[in-house]
């Protein structure tokens, strides 16, 4: 039953993870669909550790951790972007 | 330049943890997800993350754009270069076994690993000078 | 012959290491005006090494190299055959001679703070080009093919500094192409999992157990269509006159002598010598496009080129006419049992290579003379500029195949072959290729000897010699071919008999 | 068969039209260039998918586990590709800065319209 118990963590994680793609895209401000790419970007990084639970592989935390700083720094690059129109 | 503090501050401290992290995935390479790809990506990632964060003049101090031109020869040298050195121990291009004769399968790690730091520097030093480029900083 | 003693082991891959390493430092070595030195060393020594390979091919067989040491099939190998010793060895030595001619081109092409980067893509194009010819794995030939293509755009993008719309040419040039490299990497891919190999011999031999099913039908049709984007067969041409008269003139001289040719090299090996099995060398469909794509392509170029109003264009379109040719020996080559289409074909390539890179030098000096090669402004030129004239006129010679020309011999060897093999009325169109050439050739001919001369203040006196000396030596070679045949025909039908019985 | 078991194929067809029809119809030069793109990404999972294979993990050898392997070349090939593909879009990004540089804009109805322009100027 403990598979079990990840594979509904996941499927929720998912359905969270539509949730936010939803608002992206139809969000009214720049704001909301930067901060829902952000909240899709934190659910793909719980998406990959539950995986490597379910797959007893610890490789998976490694590219969850990688994927949260890329997401970081992505976020930062959007907003830079919608505040000034430039990336400097 | 980012007049947020709180973002900043949390960036500041993000950008060493970033490298370090990019260090761990080049040198994790051979026995977890990782390579001189992903990590070449990341240490690009972390000084984009820091011109965003601060101005890329500042950048610019960190990181001269002729720092950046050196890295990305010397990456693809020493790919190049420790495959000419096992031309020269005797081997085929690239095969590594033959650089320490006594421990072959020591050396294939070896040689693995240089050529990887090689791909990372590479990667690195492109990303960083492509997204200068596309930001219309350096010609 | 053996000079490098004991590297002479390594020389398919020096071939490769040493472009690439020249590209490699010479930002760090050789800035601002010492570029051309360096990467002239390095051509000089690119084209030692492949004059030694072909030397080393004909006396000792086909070389195979393993890259790393690892065990063939499964690791990726460098093959070179005669074919491929060959064509290396025009990329090497043309490429060798146009260096030489860019010393002066470059220098009123390129801003001056680009020298550095510029010669490190020259190297980079030259070592993708060499890379394709050699290697024996279709994975790493999508590789080098990439690598070469994409310094190509980037030189090709180069000639904004002459004319802006070189960017739109460079541009269109990347989306066709990648697209073209696109469906060769489908094409590997599928052969791929048909067969669970990426060595070409291998390949071969796995192909040939297995019944040509529909996953083996479609890598055949979506390698047809990528490498004739590559080589600009005729209705994929689109973007090629374009970006050979808006690139810089000395890459304009690179281009069109060595890269289709090296997108004709890759269809031979790939029809030749990985798709062939045993039930026919090319499929029938497959003869009948390539002919007739071939067959519209000499129609169609020369008949454009003649109502062209530049000589960069007119020489752009008169190449797609050449390219059918080679292309038309290639396609029906398998069906002529003695040989000469195929040796026809190899040895087109070769005199069109010297030919083309040599008119194209020629269209670059009267560039740097008067800013343009638009033919209202070459009036009279014949008598100012003599010995730039009289090159183009010697290679438009070579282009209708006057005998005595290198472009005669091919032509000669294509017709029997079309002969031989019962296709009279590809001939015929072969023929009618040549009248168009001679009628674009005397267009030429007329504007510069019988207009009287234009009056626009521009000095009109004589080519420097580094200009100069490259494109006749370009011009001159085809010459030399064409009254002294012999050597180059015995290792042109060489490497076509190899090609053909290799396919058995 | 399961038609599911193609689903794969079908993704990647699509994609890959998906991109083309981007590059052809697009105006824009920068979304060209994305629907290049596209076309590359399309091809990069039929790569993937060559090497999948039912209740295999990823090819990394762990101590005292026995299990089913994925096929790992078409990855190893797929990463040299995504280089290229990348490397593709930078020069293409490169070149429509150049144009926007000299042209002033990146639609390719304008670019052609000012240079039939400049043609008729200097004719």
């Amino acid at each position: 039953m403990n598979i079990d118990g990840h594979l509904i963590a996941a499927l929720l994680v998912l359905i969270g993870a539509i949730l936010s793609m939803i608002r992206a895209a139809a969000g009214p401000t720049s704001y909301d669909r930067v901060l829902a790419v952000n909240v899709f970007g934190t659910k793909a990084v719980m998406l990959l550790a539950i995986i490597g639970f379910i797959g007893d592989r610890s490789g998976f935390l490694d590219i969850a951790i990688l994927y949260g700083l890329v997401n970081f720094i992505a976020t930062v690059a959007l907003l830079r972007f919608v505040e000034t129109k430039r990336l400097t | 330049m980012s007049e947020s503090v709180v973002l900043r501050t949390v960036g500041g401290m993000l950008f060493p943890y970033i490298l370090v992290y990019g260090l761990y995935v080049q040198m994790h390479g051979e026995i977890g997800p990782g390579g001189g790809f992903q990590a070449g990506i990341l240490i690009a990632a972390a000084f984009i993350l820091h011109s965003l964060l601060f101005s890329p003049q500042g950048t610019d101090r960190l990181l001269p754009s002729r720092l950046v031109d050196i890295a990305m020869c010397s990456g693809v040298l020493l790919y190049i270069g420790t495959g000419v050195l096992c031309l020269l121990m005797g081997g085929y291009f690239l095969d590594y076994s033959v650089l320490i004769p006594s421990d072959p399968a020591y050396a294939e790690a070896l040689g693995m690993t240089l050529v990887e730091i090689g791909v990372g520097l590479t990667v690195a030093s492109v990303i960083l000078t492509m997204v200068r480029k596309i930001r219309g900083e350096a010609t | 012959m053996n000079f490098l003693g004991a590297w002479s082991h390594h020389l398919p891959v020096l071939l490769v290491l040493i472009p690439l390493i020249g590209a490699v430092l010479s930002p760090i070595v050789a800035r601002g005006s010492r570029g051309w030195a360096w990467a002239f060393l390095t051509m000089v020594a690119t084209a030692t090494v492949a004059l030694e390979l072909l030397l080393r091919i004909r006396s000792s067989g086909p070389i195979s190299y393993p890259l790393g040491g690892w065990n063939l099939p499964f690791g990726i190998e460098l093959y070179v055959d005669l074919l491929s010793a060959i064509i290396a060895l025009v990329v090497a030595g043309v490429g060798l001679v146009v260096t030489f001619y860019a010393r002066t081109s470059v220098r009123f092409e390129i801003p001056d703070d680009r020298f550095g980067f510029f010669w490190s893509l020259w190297l980079l194009a030259i070592t993708g080009l060499i890379g394709i010819v050699i290697t024996g794995d279709a994975f790493n030939l999508y590789v080098m093919l990439e690598i070469s293509s994409l310094t190509i755009y980037g030189l090709i993008a180069m000639g904004r500094m002459r004319d802006r719309r070189a960017l739109t040419a460079a541009f269109n040039y990347l989306i066709l192409g990648s697209i073209g490299a696109a469906f060769i990497l489908i094409a590997i891919g599928l052969l791929y999992s048909e067969t669970g190999t990426l060595n070409m011999a291998d390949l071969h031999r796995r192909l040939g157990a297995i019944e040509a099913n529909a996953t083996i039908r479609s890598a055949r049709a979506f390698l047809l269509a990528g490498l004739g984007l590559k080589m600009a067969l005729f209705p994929l041409h689109l973007w090629m006159p374009a970006a050979y008269s808006r690139a810089p003139s000395a890459v304009a001289g690179l281009l069109a002598a060595t890269a289709t040719k090296v997108g004709i090299y890759m269809a031979m090996r790939f029809f030749y010598t990985v798709l062939a099995t045993d039930e026919g060398i090319l499929t029938a469909p497959n003869v009948l496009i390539l002919s007739g794509c071939a067959g519209a392509a000499i129609v169609f170029g020369s008949a454009t080129a003649a109502r062209q109003r530049s000589l960069s264009l007119l020489l752009a379109f008169s190449s797609v006419a050449q390219i059918g040719y080679i292309v038309l020996g290639m396609a029906i080559g398998h069906s002529d049992p003695t040989g000469y289409a195929m040796t026809g074909s190899i040895l087109h390539i070769i005199s069109h290579a010297l030919m083309k890179g040599g008119l194209f030098l020629c269209a670059g000096i009267f560039i740097w003379r008067l800013g343009t090669n638009d033919f209202d402004q070459l009036a009279g030129i014949g008598r100012r500029m003599p010995w730039t004239s009289a090159a183009v006129v010697a290679g438009g010679l070579g282009l209708i195949g006057v005998p005595g020309t290198a472009g005669f011999i091919s032509k000669l060897f294509l017709l029997r072959g079309l002969f031989e093999s019962g296709h009279p009325l590809l001939a015929v169109l072969v023929l009618t290729g040549s009248v168009l050439a001679a009628i674009y050739t005397w267009r030429f001919v007329e504007i510069a000897y019988l207009k009287p001369p234009v009056e626009n203040g521009l000095d009109h006196s004589e080519a420097p010699l580094g200009m100069l000396i490259p494109a006749w030596i370009l011009i001159g070679a085809s010459l030399v071919i064409g009254f002294y045949p012999g050597p180059i025909i015995e290792i042109a039908s060489e490497a076509a008999s190899t090609l053909l019985g290799g396919s058995g | 068969m399961n038609p599911l078991d193609l689903f794969n194929h079908w993704a990647f067809v699509i994609i890959m039209m998906v991109g083309l029809y981007a590059i052809i119809s697009r105006n824009n030069l920068v979304k060209k260039v994305l629907g290049l793109g596209l076309f590359q990404t399309g091809i990069f999972l039929m790569y993937i998918t060559l090497g999948f294979k039912h209740g295999a993990g990823a090819p990394i050898l762990q101590q005292g586990v026995e299990a089913t392997y994925a096929n790992p070349l078409p990855h190893v090939l797929i990463l040299t590709a995504i280089v290229v593909s990348l490397s593709t879009m930078a020069v293409a990004l490169a070149i429509v800065i150049g144009i926007r540089e000299e042209y002033g804009t990146v639609e390719a109805d304008e670019v052609a319209r000012l240079d039939s322009e400049a043609q008729e100027a200097g004719s």
